[in-house]
């Protein structure tokens, strides 16, 4: 059946350059939340996460273990925790921010926080103590070491961001309970391609997964080669 | 008054099971303001660490530091940043940070929240200081070994804190880089506000600097004092063995204009020097380069010549230490067992002592 | 983006996957809006989810198919307080449900046979091993369906092939894919059947080469009907739903525009629902028809000029 | 509503505890797929990307790009396109391999390959090089050195595999496509509790998701305690 | 035969902003097998680079290695192995591995293939001699500057390479580990199958232990020679200034059994040196420390007089350097002008000089 596959491939392009008004909508709508979710997180946890690799301090192993652990926490079961919590009858109904971009990035966001944080934290720990010392020595104090030792490991702290960004803009189970795949408002690439897939329409969700992953590439090389420039 | 006090510091480290390792006990001493202090030891014997422990990079296992009176143990993260600030860490092994010399140059100053158009000036004039003209905007992890010390040097003294603490800073720095520390060094001792703790395992690099020495051995001082007292006198076996043995004179230096060379007042005697330099001055003659004859030398290249009287004879096999008192000064001279035979000294006998001016070492 | 136009109100509608995703509602809604003004998201979930958001306020109107469940939720000693989450309910369409699978027929069903026969067969067939049963195992309408059907025959899946996924298989999927599973049917030799809305099956059978239909909705039998129904959510409780804009959107539906774009819809030729409001009388326990009609009749006159 | 919260968590404790034997099952196939394709992926990922940040070669910065992209491969795409691979009619079809736990295990490898690679890149690539020069002089050949440096940066190797493995664990939109959520045979947590919502029984997807995290906390935990050991 | 030849090597290094370095030209050198060749050179000459080539960690922009005629080049990456484990590379700042001092000194032989109850002996051997008994089990990373350096030495001395590459290695050591370094040198040197290449900016160090010493400066080769011919006759001013002034003799000792005393026959002259040491020598003495007289001295405690004549003068400043032909070798003294003038010293003047037996360093 990979005629599908090639079939998908012509459709990615047809659709890219004939400006096909819902595919448009569909990418500014998957990037805007998973970029945006993904910064949020990042102003949130790599503070966080880099202070409690800086740190040492009683319970940090158990901290480490837990967000180990929510760096696996499912999706779906984020999807549903904001479902409840935005619900017309939960504690947030009143915002009615349910089937909004605005609950899908809290969904993200709060997927990706685990991930940067686990992420900034193990980079943080393995800078050479000698550097820390030596930063220490020359008068620096916490938040200025700590903006060194960021600066030291941006590599694999700019690995752990493409890690969460990866992951917002490919899942599917959160944004669609909280976003409702509602057509030209919440929908993405990811539940685009999920009700495509319901639909038997294979060659339509390669075509949206090519398209996906083409976007992805050029982001990310915009990344790469900033981060080329900032080492 | 004591600008620092090292109180009853207890150091210990844990293997990885969970055996302690004692680093450091018992240290006790004090530094006072415009002091230069040295630390000398052995490899291993705990200088970086009681440096470290001074430089709040570490927490002692028991024990006080103070500092103008105050204890720096159990202070606060923020007061903490506040002390390190008066101080200043040259390491070892300095490590320097993955940008430009400048801006490696310029962090102590930046983390002390100087801007940018400030702190421009001072920092190119340490870097011209330092030879480090031309090579600022090298990145600082790509400097030879020496140049990384220079760089690591220059991090510490642009920041011109109240205390200087130098982990063994000679390492690595050829004799010119030498010299240029020793203007370093120097310039702080000028400025009495300034005081410098500084380990070294070279005895005469202590000489030259230290206006109090402490002896470490095996995490425990053996003994503090002054140079001469220490190297003329060692307390015990190990100290003697390890700072070997030198003569340290305090004087008054006068430069001859006629002769280019410098006349040394030591208390009754005056000693011809070589380097041309005046005021007061610390003087080294190695016991080994000072002859002895019974008769005053005639027609000899020996500027200096004193008569005295043999004080004390030690014998250590093939060769022996006499202890010479030339009027108010004693000196220690090393001569073979066989000249002391031939010569026929003993306690008591009169000699005379020769050394050349250019044997003369003004630190 | 033309539903951006001039802020219109807009009501959220919680439904099935069959009724969006065959593309019956992108044909009617546009329809609606364009007469109305007023805009509808849809959100496309399983008749569970649709209910259950609607009990939850998150979504204006629900458009399902599980009558049971639909009375329920009308129920007002099942809502919150004696307060039921919906006022009233309206029957919309219908279509049936048909058994299918692979054309070498290990159960050997016969055009014209009657349910219980097909049922029985099924059941000899799965216990010999000859079969896959491939069920949605979901919760949804069509689940309930084929549950009911086994209970004709006194059968309850659960206990008789509970743990033995070669002869009865729970998908726990949507329609689409359990028909999908039961095409591929890596269990048996493909030699899978299950049940499915004839909706979804136009839409779909194109592509399962191999799958046809092998049992169907007899004359005089109504066990295969598939009633969809429609109920705003009650205002009492959720005071935000846009209770008036809901009412002329189910007046939309039942009018007769509504239910002529219904029974014009084609998909691949073919009829996917029949419009039934004001004649439902396929399932006894549909005692509303009269009631339907008095209150929806007023919100269906705005609608009455139109022609499909 | 809240209170689901509640109840689900109560519940969960009840389905432990009377050892419900559709939730152990749901608990083997989940932690089997997911701990054998990370597994698998580690072996296959963990040496390639190592060996990626080891050497320097002309176009490593565009298989870095490669990499980072598809760190946010769209798993409901990858699940289709094995999808497409393992069906009646794709090239391997004959295999019967569509709706086992093997597809899934396929789908997982693939999604967590790059995750592990480009961390595990990373990490070699932030090691002080001078380590790098000390190891070579010393008489390693090119295995040894990696080898050495892998030890050097276990700690956000590790960290990468977490992610991975978390990522297998909460992941759905492959699973379900190539697995099938078949009761008793396919049925992950995620594809449970998916089902779950589906349902409108909130109660018990959280529940499941209760139970996901516990599971996944101890698992880490034992990680954990692991990782100080080997430290 | 040469083992290691240096055929024209630059090597430059690229600035962020792509301009190049040149931190080496044009070098020229070779080798032979037994040798012990030393680079001596200031901070930032280019020693470590020139020694990080050669120990194939880097590649030279262009020019050729050949070690046993073969160039090293553009081998493969497995020949490059093979290569490197025929050398060891001792770090001017040693990193090691985050492992036990065991196992980071077991780590060569290791990855030579060697399995563990192979190795066990000559290991613990080492660690024996190294003075690390006790620290075994000790994390390297936790050890003092001067243990570190020291497991550093005896990581490359156990896998006993046919070339040692080392790397200002007596950084960081106190007096104690230097005599163990210099025990481990002088081992390598007795046998003749082993070969050493060395930097250092240390011009004692290279008198010490130098057949050869190549003069590095600004990346080039100034000048290549035996030590005497560097020490003594500098060809430029540069190489003059750094290296200081010696005199380096060679001779062959005996030891005088009654006075305990060493003779040395350096062609004519008779030396005695305070030091017990018998066989083939290098002598050192200080140009400060001999001194000059008109008239042979009497009961002195000098025990080397000889009588010569001068030879040249060379007037610098307030002091100058005299050359003294002594039978068949000449000497290089310091004195002040004022005891030349005084002393009425001219070229060809006879004169004594003197010198003690304590003041003979014999390397
Ligand atoms: N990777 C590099 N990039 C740029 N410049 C470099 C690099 N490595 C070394 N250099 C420069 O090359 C020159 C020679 O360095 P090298 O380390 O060989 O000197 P060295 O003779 O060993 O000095 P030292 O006695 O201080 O150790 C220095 O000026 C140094 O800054
Ligand atoms: N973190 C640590 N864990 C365990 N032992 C340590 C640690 N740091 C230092 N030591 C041990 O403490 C002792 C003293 O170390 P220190 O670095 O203070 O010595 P040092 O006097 O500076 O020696 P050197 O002259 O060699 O630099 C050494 O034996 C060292 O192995
Ligand atoms: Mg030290
Ligand atoms: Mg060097």
């Amino acid at each position: 059946m990979p005629n599908e596959i090639i079939e998908g491939i012509l459709e990615a392009i047809r659709l890219i350059f004939t400006f096909d008004p819902e595919v448009w909508g569909v990418i500014e709508v998957s990037f805007r939340v998973s970029l945006t979710s993904t910064f949020l997180a990042a102003l949130v946890a790599l503070p966080i996460g880099s202070f409690i690799g800086l740190r040492k301090f009683k319970g940090k192993n158990e901290i480490t273990n837990l967000i180990n652990t929510f760096m696996g926490f499912p999706p779906v079961v984020m999807g549903l925790l904001i479902y409840l919590l935005l619900s017309r009858n939960g504690p947030f109904g009143e915002l009615g921010l349910l089937y909004s971009t605005s609950a899908m990035i809290i969904a993200q966001f709060l997927l990706a926080i685990p991930i940067i944080m686990g992420t900034a934290k193990a980079a943080i720990e393995s800078v050479d103590p000698i550097l820390k010392e030596t930063v220490l020595s020359l008068g620096a104090n916490e938040r200025q070491l700590w903006w060194e030792l960021i600066k030291h490991s941006k590599k694999s702290i700019i690995a752990g961001f493409l890690v969460a960004f990866g992951q917002a803009i490919s899942e599917v189970g959160a944004v669609i309970i909280v976003g409702g795949n509602i057509r030209w408002e919440t929908r993405t690439f990811t539940t685009s391609i999920v009700l495509q897939t319901r639909m038997g329409e294979f060659g339509m969700a390669i075509a949206l997964g090519v398209i996906l992953i083409s976007i992805t590439f050029i982001v990310n090389y915009g990344l790469t080669r900033l981060q080329a420039r900032v080492d | 008054m004591n600008l620092l006090e090292i109180r009853n510091i207890h150091k210990e480290y844990y293997k990885g099971d969970k055996s302690a390792i004692i680093v450091l006990s018992n240290i006790n001493f004090s530094v006072k303001k415009g002091e230069c202090f040295i630390i000398i030891g052995p490899n291993g014997s705990g200088k970086t660490t009681l440096l470290k422990l001074i430089g709040l990079l570490e927490l002692p296992t028991f024990g006080q530091i103070l500092y103008n009176n105050k204890n720096l143990i159990n202070i606060s993260r923020k007061e903490k940043v506040n002390y390190r600030r008066k101080f200043s860490f040259v390491r070892q092994k300095p490590v320097v940070r993955n940008t430009s010399v400048f801006n490696n140059i310029a962090y102590g100053l930046k983390v002390r929240g100087m801007r940018s158009i400030d702190y421009q000036e001072e920092v190119n004039e340490i870097i011209q200081f330092s030879g480090l003209k031309g090579m600022e905007k090298k990145n600082a992890r790509s400097l030879s070994g020496g140049e990384m010390q220079r760089v690591a040097i220059a991090m510490n003294f642009v920041i011109s804190p109240e205390l200087y603490l130098l982990d063994e800073v000679s390492a690595n720095l050829d004799s010119m880089n030498l010299k240029l520390l020793d203007d370093f060094i120097m310039r702080i001792k000028q400025d009495k506000e300034k005081t410098i703790i500084m380990s070294t395992h070279d005895p005469l690099e202590a000489i030259k600097y230290a206006d109090r020495i402490a002896v470490l051995n095996n995490g425990q001082i053996t003994q503090i004092g002054r140079p001469n007292e220490i190297f003329t006198a060692p307390k015990d076996e190990f100290t003697a063995l390890f700072v070997g043995y030198e003569n340290i004179l305090y004087g008054l230096a006068e430069l001859d204009k006629a002769t280019g060379l410098s006349q040394i007042k030591i208390n009754d005697l005056i000693i011809t020097a070589a380097s041309q330099q005046e005021g007061e001055v610390k003087v080294c003659i190695r016991p080994e380069s000072i002859g002895i004859a019974k008769e005053p030398p005639k027609n000899t290249s020996y500027r200096n010549t004193f008569k005295g009287f043999i004080e004390n004879i030690r014998e250590l096999g093939n060769i022996c230490h006499l202890i010479v008192r030339c009027q108010s000064e004693k000196f220690l001279i090393t001569i073979t067992e066989l000249s002391r035979k031939n010569l026929k000294l003993e306690i008591d006998s009169e000699v005379f002592i020769n050394f050349k001016a250019t044997d003369v070492k003004i630190l | 983006d033309y539903l951006n136009a001039q802020n219109p109100e807009k009501i959220t509608l919680a439904t099935t996957t069959s009724t969006y995703d065959s593309g019956l509602l992108d044909y009617l809604l546009p329809k609606f809006t364009e007469q109305t003004g007023i805009q509808i998201k849809v959100l496309s979930v399983g008749t569970g989810t649709a209910i259950q958001y609607g009990k939850d306020g998150n979504v204006d109107v629900i458009l399902v198919h599980s009558r049971s469940r639909e009375d329920d939720f009308v129920n007002a000693s099942l809502g919150v307080g004696g307060v039921p989450y919906g006022i009233y309910r309206a029957c919309v369409m219908y279509n049936d449900f048909i058994i299918v699978g692979h054309e070498s027929n290990p159960a050997n069903l016969h055009p014209g046979e009657n349910i219980i026969t097909v049922m029985t067969k099924l059941r000899d067939a799965i216990d010999n091993g000859n079969m896959t049963f491939y069920s949605r195992g979901d919760g949804s309408g069509t689940h309930s369906k084929e549950l009911a059907l086994w209970n004709l025959i006194g059968v309850d899946p659960e206990t008789r092939w509970k743990n033995q996924p070669d002869k009865y298989s729970e998908t726990g999927e949507g329609m689409g894919t359990t028909l999908l599973i039961t095409y591929e049917d890596a269990e048996a030799a493909h030699e899978g059947y299950t049940i499915i809305d004839r909706g979804t099956w136009l839409s779909l059978f194109e592509q399962y080469t191999t799958l046809k239909i092998l049992a169907e909705s007899i004359v005089g039998e109504n066990y295969l009907l598939n009633p969809y129904g429609v109920i705003p959510i009650n205002p009492i409780l959720y005071p935000h739903v846009k209770y008036v804009s809901v009412c002329r959107f189910v007046g939309f539906l039942t009018s007769p525009y509504g239910q002529d774009l219904i029974d014009a819809y084609r998909k691949n030729n073919q009829v996917l629902f029949h419009a039934d409001f004001g004649t439902c009388d396929h399932d006894t326990a549909c005692t509303t028809t009269a009631d339907e009609i008095t209150i929806w009749k007023p919100y269906q006159i705005e609608f009455a000029d139109l022609t499909v």
